[in-house]
């Protein structure tokens, strides 16, 4: 039922440039490693991408920051990231700080046509600035917006045919919201399987929202390998 | 033993048995560390974790399991995986009975600064803001002074808020200090310090526990 | 055929190969019958399914699986099972490409009223007031007239809305009429009508589509 | 680490009259049968009941209903009930509906610590009144509280004995949001499993949320039983 692609470049030549994209992942956690890469080289430019992190200079989404193809990022946490810094100082790149949690219910919100939701995170910091309060038994909570984009890229570790995804450990993060909330969900999935494989009850990302699927190998680079003795 | 590790081995203290806690980046990460075998605690992780367990093996290291430090870590038995956003409606609905984070200034008002230096480059918030107003319970832990040796803990913090009037303690080397409707009130001096040298370090007026010399 | 086939028959129409429907509870369920076996279609449960299958066969019952309307059914390859919550987010959001809904009244601007009639006792909206603004396109299946031969097609509606300017395609037993900018439209008239007997039974004007005599 | 009980009674003991619960299910399919018949044996009275139904006349919440236990629903749908309408005719019963997406989103809403959100459900509907609305992009939204409750009454398929939860096909419904609602969550489970043995990708209710357990055989009585030939 779902277009079902065999390469990473046709899977997204159609993300234009200017286009706002959601990319899931946490660190180098759960990215679509394979869909990030075709972007290098499809080249689209100008991107305003929404995502938790920004990757590392050389790995997820750093890349596409190294090729100059972002305009804007959106995310809670971009400290991992010299040629992100390089580039906010310089003017060259937008950067739109957002609190983990609204970030991760704004991106529901969008995916739920919730079109705002009030919440206590940033009251009285600078991430109140231009943003509507209101009171709600005696204490002040911030207007948060939902947010969408033209194209959403996940990752899963199955998938089946009709667009089911099931996601492993913590590679599940933002990645269930971000399918909801994207025109046109791409998922890149480690193994596929036939409609009917994977269990109903397990599921974490139901068909409806996926439209594109893609086979990829996962090289699932670690950020901070930290062992016990 | 160390500024660090006195600090977490105070702040053990403050994880009951049965709570569900949430650790932040950095040093309240080492709190863990000295967790009692008597208490059952539950380890929350805002990447989507309940049970954090101990750093893997380097044969069991799996990259798709780490905290919210980024490191790779395991679960416990009884442990369950989720989304973003089903972990943060955890955290703001009031589910996490402890949060311990780190802090660059209190004010006595219990206001916290710990995500941004004006001027230098912004790294981002993470799920500090969540997190200070969802936990039940915020305790910040750090050094009672900054490397100039002047006081972290202010009358009004200099920096970028985190969040207004949500730290209900703070311990640090030297001291325990709690947020009270009536100000900054210093519980515990811990060993080679007195009272005189807490207030000393201290920009507030603190109200000295009843039983403190 | 009796009106009810009829109608569902005709409805069914209006199911596109991939789409992802909802179906009302009554009427509009009886639709799923006759979906052909050339499109593929997934049906959703607003309880908390992604593809209702068909009645089970009495062995197989599971009291465990009904759909909105109570009814026990199955579940087809490739469903999902999630909660309410998770269920009308996917409504809300606009996931749904096709709602086909029951009405008790519409009126030519779109409104519908569908679950309340006053003096009468309240049952309940249930999902309806969801579907109506989260479905990408809203299709109303009943009869022309009411059991006293009255439009239930008016300049506007008596009875409180279900939702406002919310239908875009009104299918009853006499004729196929859309929701347009400029009004109503007749688009199809059903074998045994003529469009003097469509204006005739219906309470606006209608704006007469091309290549309708 | 949760108290696991063997009486129903004194699961439920502590909800005092007046109490507001939360009980899930949708119509018959998922509801804690065991939970809401100690409620009519400890008799409590005067309870606001959050539940999408109310049960049928001798089965599910129906039975508190004619024991005169409940002085409110709040409820996307009350049809399937005689004794209902008899109560609220006579003014004996108060009855709030809400749409069943705005009341399931008003639970998860209570859960996760947001206190208002914006929904197109019910604009220009007897539903708006006295709420107030708000225009993004256009399009008017009502504001919609959350919901929490004193007590929460769930059941499960299976439940292990730190309180994860995991539910069964569409008896899941209601059930993993309205634990999160409540002050005090109880959990009726077909199954009690030692901890470890439920697998942690597949919890649809952290631990967390869930104070009390308890095993209970279930009916599941059958409200419209339909079959193909």
């Amino acid at each position: 039922m779902k277009s079902i692609h065999t390469s990473f470049v046709d899977a997204v030549k159609d993300i234009h440039d200017g286009a706002t994209i959601m990319v899931g992942g946490f660190g180098l956690v759960g990215i679509p490693e394979n869909l990030i890469k075709a972007l290098l080289e499809t080249g689209v430019k100008d991107l305003t991408i929404i995502s938790n992190n920004c990757g590392v200079d050389d790995w997820g989404l750093g890349l596409l920051l190294q090729n100059k193809q972002v305009k804007k990022m959106i995310s809670s946490y971009v400290g991992e990231n010299k040629e992100f810094e390089r580039q906010v100082l310089s003017g060259e790149l937008e950067v739109e700080l957002v609190p983990q949690g609204s970030l991760s219910e704004k991106i529901r919100a969008g995916g739920a046509g919730i079109p705002g939701f009030y919440t206590p995170a940033g009251v009285g910091t600078p991430i109140a600035e231009g943003k509507e309060t209101k009171v709600f038994n005696g204490k002040e909570y911030l207007l948060e917006e939902g947010l969408v984009a033209d194209f959403s890229l996940v990752r899963a570790a199955k998938g089946d045919k009709m667009g089911n995804l099931i996601y492993n450990k913590t590679a599940q993060n933002f990645n269930p919201m971000i399918a909801t909330a994207g025109k046109v969900t791409i998922a890149e999935v480690e193994e596929l399987y036939e409609i009917g494989e994977l269990p109903p009850d397990q599921i974490h990302t139901p068909s409806v929202y996926v439209q594109r699927l893609i086979v990829g190998k996962q090289e699932k680079r670690i950020e901070r390998l930290t062992v016990s003795e | 033993m160390n500024n660090r590790e006195r600090i977490a081995r105070r702040a053990e203290k403050e994880v009951q048995d049965g709570f569900f806690v949430n650790l932040g980046i950095g040093m309240p990460t080492l709190v863990a560390n000295y967790i009692s075998d008597n208490k059952q605690v539950v380890l929350q992780s805002e990447n989507g974790l309940l049970g954090i367990g101990p750093y893997p093996t380097k044969d069991s290291v799996d990259p798709d399991l780490i905290n919210a430090g980024k490191e790779t870590v395991t679960a416990i038995k009884g442990a369950s995986y989720f989304s973003s956003a089903e972990s943060f409606a955890m955290i703001r609905g009031g589910h996490i009975d402890l949060a311990i984070l780190g802090a660059m200034e209190v004010a006595e008002n219990g206001d916290l600064a710990n995500w941004m230096i004006p001027g230098k480059m912004i790294k981002g918030m993470g799920g500090a803001m969540d997190l200070v107003h969802g936990a039940q319970r915020v305790v910040i832990i750090m050094d009672h002074v900054n490397r100039k040796g002047e006081p972290k803990i202010l009358k009004k913090c200099s920096l970028p808020l985190t969040g207004k009037n949500v730290v209900n303690r703070i311990i640090t080397d030297r001291a325990v200090i709690d947020v009270t409707e009536e100000g900054l009130k210093l519980v515990e001096v811990m060993e080679g310090f007195t009272v005189e040298d807490i207030q000393n370090s201290t920009e507030p007026e603190l109200i000295i526990a009843e039983g403190l010399k």
